[in-house]
């Protein structure tokens, strides 16, 4: 029993010092495109520390979304950035630009940031030693409520039912995102994908996967971890996938429908929140025995919309316009 | 100590790493990744206090950072966004002082 | 019929209808204008049935989904969110009017959702009592605030967006960091269950501090202004007078909710600081305001100055309680209407000679009256001169200073109000006279000179108004629990 | 046996130290990536581990995620990062 206490504290301590370690060399090592791949590192590094602190449900998010939608989306910039050097025949810009950013640094003024900063570090720290050992949540008053959320998985719960106005307000953030980016109007990358068959392959056989993953995702999280979120993300992949192989939207849905699309999430949840109050009820309470399919209808769409929103976030503008370019 | 506040203390030194790079790196990829990483700092600390327990760890922290990484990846989405459209026009993905004037 | 209308939920009707017009305008680019005004009229009507409701029957609660703190998430309306909401939504109408003649076909349609989502967050963060909720809706708020300055297109308005973004985030970072601290030293986010159980503990104190600082970060507080006046001066118009009047705003209202319903048992001490950068904001402010060329850098550096006043209450608040509250209320809310006014006129001036360099104002008075008319009582708001909104809160805020014996925090309201008149009558003087090369003129839309004219107007009328909205602000006083304390303070 | 499954976890994760080296030296760009890639895959049999000692079988779901997301990352980096492959060694 001893050892296996041991090689708990060890594996743990292993996964801190290696986040830490990653974290650091990510941000402060001297070349843009290693400290993307380390900061992928470092999204799935922290995947196994969530699954060490027996969140499933946050490691699934962590692992769609941060390490793998975020990765892919910083990887994509950074070609863009390169992208655009290029365009202006300045091949070496990064490498010169870097190199300013070496001189610009004065380690005496940045010393100066770097000791109220340790002092916060150990003020916090400090802080948060001086909790109480044992944790005052919410989890036995979520456990009451659990029968009456129409779901058996307290995340899901919380998610899509006890405070479903945050997830309702969450969807918007991420189509207010899409929206802002698409109001930058920035042009789509004139850089066509040259066809590849090795590629075509994988995503023939990629794409159903992670479409059957995603509806598994959907269906398993009312009892276990899972849910709208992931299962979009999951979605979401497929999308970015297929636009990394070169598919395009159809000009003829990439107007009003896929604009439906990307309202769909929160507009349901819009139309709920009115039906629940013209019953006579507050916003957003389901009644207990239909619960369930109402959270199964508000899930459906939503990941419908995460996905669509997660592709077009990677996309970086809007599809509709990239034809006429 | 328990390994709830190790990882909490992980996520301290993570959120603190992140404030020193997004004031000191000029490069907007940088400055993106350090509040990431400040992000997932903040997180782990959400969550990690969570396991001081028991039981069944607390499922309202888990609900909250699912919500935050969906919001983080918005704002990522974003600033990327217009980190390109920065370089696009100015040839540099930094932030640059003398243009404002 | 009255009945009726007093059963409708108008604070929920407040966050959703300004989402579906969002989304609307999304869905339905051609139509954004008028589906824009509709909500905007909705929302102001809904202001209006949520003051009957408040009036007639006190604080508004609303547990969403039917579950009651700490699981679920409160929706709560007092004096203090009504009065918010009304000021948001009488700017929010002013500007959107304004907005139809000042931007062309694709600016609006891209102009629109984004200032739609903004509405939506500004309620729904003046209406919400969970701390978690709140860290969603200053996400949502800080968001669609940088996407509108971007929309500006140009390198200093791309450059100030995202400076303004890296503030945003940061700022909500370390709000989440409190609210993290906070939920697990008490196991809610219900700010009137926190308010009941906070007590003086280093974990408590850490998360004051973390929270405290995201939002001076995102009110832009000095000395963490600087991204302030960029992002402000470099946007579209319209744009600069939503930020400066609103977006600043809801920051500094949760500084204040948090102070009064949290922290304030604990922490009345170190109010003493927030007094302390008010003053060096009023002063740093005021003189960068004077030492600027342009119009809207004047302006943006101004609400750094008038940011400054809104921290002196804390200090004050010790001794004199309501009034310094009250005087702070008052002049947020003239402020928001004067700087919003501003901002347009401001608008006004570089449509109409293409540019804002104050030295080429170039007789603007005789050729613009409405516009520099609209300027001038603006103007008046902020030097504090009766008989404005700003008057009076500067008036209650000197009342509060002199009753404490505070003469220094007197003295640097009096200096405030003298620089405030040094850089309006800078503008104003250019504006009477002739410039050395006159500039080609384009024609201002009527309504956009209206619409700040009316604005600067309302910010005068709230000096008469004030025996109608003080009474307002005392329902379900959020100052009553920290009344109660005040034989405690020292 | 959970010994035993607890000390290959943590002889992976040691793994994981190795290929981190490897992100680090480089020397091109491909890989860096292949390092990370490497990552991935130690890592979805760390989770498969986990997922034993821990009894939970939602482990294997973030395994299986875990795999086919960073297949997706991998098409990411070969598409939009890796166009030029002469050109991409970045000695350092």
């Amino acid at each position: 029993m001893e050892a296996l206490s041991l090689l708990q504290w060890l594996i743990d301590g292993l996964i801190g010092i290696g986040l830490l370690w990653l974290a650091w060399r990510a941000l402060f090592c001297p070349e843009l495109f290693k400290a993307i791949v380390l900061f992928i590192a470092f999204g799935l590094l922290m995947t196994l520390a969530w699954v060490r602190l027996k969140a499933p449900d946050v490691a699934l998010a962590e692992v769609a979304i941060g390490a793998g939608l975020t990765g892919a989306l910083l990887l994509s910039s950074w070609a863009k950035l390169r992208g655009f050097d290029a365009n202006k025949g300045m091949g070496a810009r990064e490498k010169n630009s870097e190199q300013a950013e070496q001189k610009t640094k004065r380690p005496f003024f940045h010393g100066l940031y770097a000791i109220p900063l340790l002092l916060m570090a150990v003020g916090l720290g400090y802080g948060v030693l001086q909790l109480t050992p044992y944790a005052t949540g919410l989890s036995a008053v979520v456990a009451e409520n659990l029968d009456a959320s129409g779901v058996s998985n307290p995340v899901t719960a919380v998610l899509l039912n006890f405070r479903a106005y945050d997830t309702l307000l969450e969807i918007a953030v991420l189509l207010l995102a899409l929206i802002g980016i698409w109001s930058l109007g920035i042009r789509p990358s004139v850089r066509e994908a040259t066809p590849d068959p090795v590629l075509d392959l994988l995503t023939r056989f990629l794409t159903p996967l992670l479409l059957l993953v995603s509806a598994y995702l959907l269906w398993v999280g009312a009892h276990a971890p899972g849910g709208a979120f992931q299962a979009g993300s999951v979605l979401g992949a497929a999308g970015v996938l297929l636009i990394l192989a070169g598919w395009r939207l159809p000009l003829s849905l990439a107007g009003l429908p896929l604009r439906i699309t990307l309202v769909a999430g929160v507009s349901t949840f819009i139309v709920v929140a009115v039906l629940t109050m013209l019953g006579g009820a507050q916003l957003l309470a389901f009644p207990p025995s239909q619960a369930s399919l109402i959270i199964f209808v508000l899930e459906i769409t939503a990941t419908l919309s995460i996905a669509a929103i997660l592709a077009a976030l990677f996309l970086g503008s809007r599809p509709d316009h990239s034809e006429k370019i | 100590m328990s390994i709830a506040i190790l990882y909490a203390l992980v996520g301290i030194g993570l959120f603190c790493l992140g404030v020193y790079a997004l004031m000191i790196h000029a490069h907007l990829l940088r400055k993106i990744l350090a509040l990431n990483i400040m992000g997932s700092g903040v997180f782990m600390v959400l969550l990690a206090l969570a396991g001081r327990t028991e039981i069944t760890p607390d499922p309202v922290p888990a609900a909250m950072v699912i919500t935050g990484i969906v919001v983080a990846v918005s704002a990522t989405a974003l600033a990327l966004a217009l980190m390109l459209k920065i370089n696009a026009i100015t040839g540099r993905a930094e932030l640059n002082d003398a243009e404002e004037k | 019929m009255g009945d009726f209308l007093l059963t409708i939920p108008w604070a929920v009707v407040l966050i959703l209808l300004p989402l579906v017009g969002a989304i609307a305008c999304f869905l339905w680019p051609k139509k954004v204008n008028q589906l824009g005004l509709i909500t905007l009229g909705g929302v102001f009507l809904s202001v209006v049935g949520l003051g009957a409701w408040l009036l007639e029957n006190g604080v508004y609660h609303h547990a969403v989904g039917g579950w009651n703190a700490p699981l679920g998430i409160q929706l709560y309306a007092d004096g203090l969110s009504l009065v918010m909401l009304g000021i948001t939504a009488l700017v929010g109408v002013a500007v959107s009017v304004y907005a139809t003649a000042y931007f062309d076909r694709s600016q609006s349609e891209r102009f629109w959702p984004l200032w739609l989502f903004l509405l939506t967050a500004l309620n729904a963060l003046f209406l919400s009592a969970d701390i978690f909720n709140l860290y969603v809706t200053l996400e949502l708020l800080g968001l669609s605030a940088v996407a509108l300055v971007a929309l500006g297109g140009g390198k200093a308005a791309l450059n100030g967006a995202m400076r303004y973004l890296l503030a945003s985030l940061l700022g909500s970072l370390l709000f989440l960091f409190g609210v993290a601290l906070l939920y697990h030293t008490y196991g809610s986010l219900d700010l009137a269950m926190l308010s009941e159980q906070v007590e003086s503990t280093p974990t408590v104190w850490m998360a004051l501090g973390l929270m405290s600082a995201g939002l001076l970060l995102k009110t832009a507080l000095f000395p963490l202004h600087f991204w302030l006046p960029p992002a402000h001066a470099s946007a579209f118009s319209p744009i600069s007078a939503l930020l400066s009047a609103l977006v600043v705003k809801a920051s500094f209202y949760l500084l204040l909710r948090l102070w009064l319903e949290i922290f304030w048992p604990i922490s009345g001490s170190v109010a003493g600081l927030f007094g302390v950068l008010g003053v060096m904001a009023i002063l740093w402010g005021s003189l960068q305001a004077l030492r600027q060329t342009r119009v809207k850098m004047l302006v943006a550096y101004s609400t750094v100055a008038q940011i400054g006043y809104l921290f002196l209450a804390f200090p004050l608040a010790m001794g004199a309680g309501v009034t310094a509250w009250n005087a702070v209320i008052y002049l947020a809310i003239s402020h928001a209407l004067a700087k919003a006014a501003m901002f347009m006129a401001a608008g006004n001036l570089l449509r109409f000679g293409g540019h804002d360099r104050i030295a080429d104002l170039d007789q603007l008075a005789q050729r613009l009256p409405l516009t520099i008319a609209a300027f001038a009582l603006a103007g008046v708001s902020f030097i504090g001169l009766p008989p404005s909104g700003g008057f009076i809160g500067k008036w209650l805020l000197l009342e509060a200073a002199l009753m404490q014996g505070r003469w220094d925090l007197a003295v640097v309201m009096v200096l405030g109000g003298i620089l405030a008149a040094m850089y309006i009558f800078k503008v104003l003087g250019y504006a009477f006279t002739e410039a050395s090369k006159p500039s080609k003129v384009k024609t201002v839309p009527v309504r956009m000179e209206w619409a700040a004219l009316l604005l600067a107007s309302g910010a005068i009328l709230l000096g008469f108004l004030a025996p109608l909205i003080l009474p307002l602000l005392a329902i379900g006083t959020p100052f009553d629990a920290f009344s109660g304390n005040e034989e405690i303070m020292p | 046996m959970e010994t035993f499954y607890l000390a290959l976890v943590f002889f992976l994760l040691l793994n994981l130290g190795a290929g981190m080296w490897r992100v680090l030296q480089g020397p091109t760009a491909a890989d860096r990536m292949m390092a990370a890639q490497l990552f991935g895959t130690t890592s979805v049999a760390v989770l498969l581990l986990l997922g034993q000692v821990e009894g939970d079988s939602a482990l294997h779901d973030v395994a299986l995620v875990f795999a086919l997301l960073a297949a997706v990352t991998a098409v990411a980096f070969v598409r939009r990062a890796w166009s030029e492959p002469e050109k991409e060694h970045d000695s350092k």
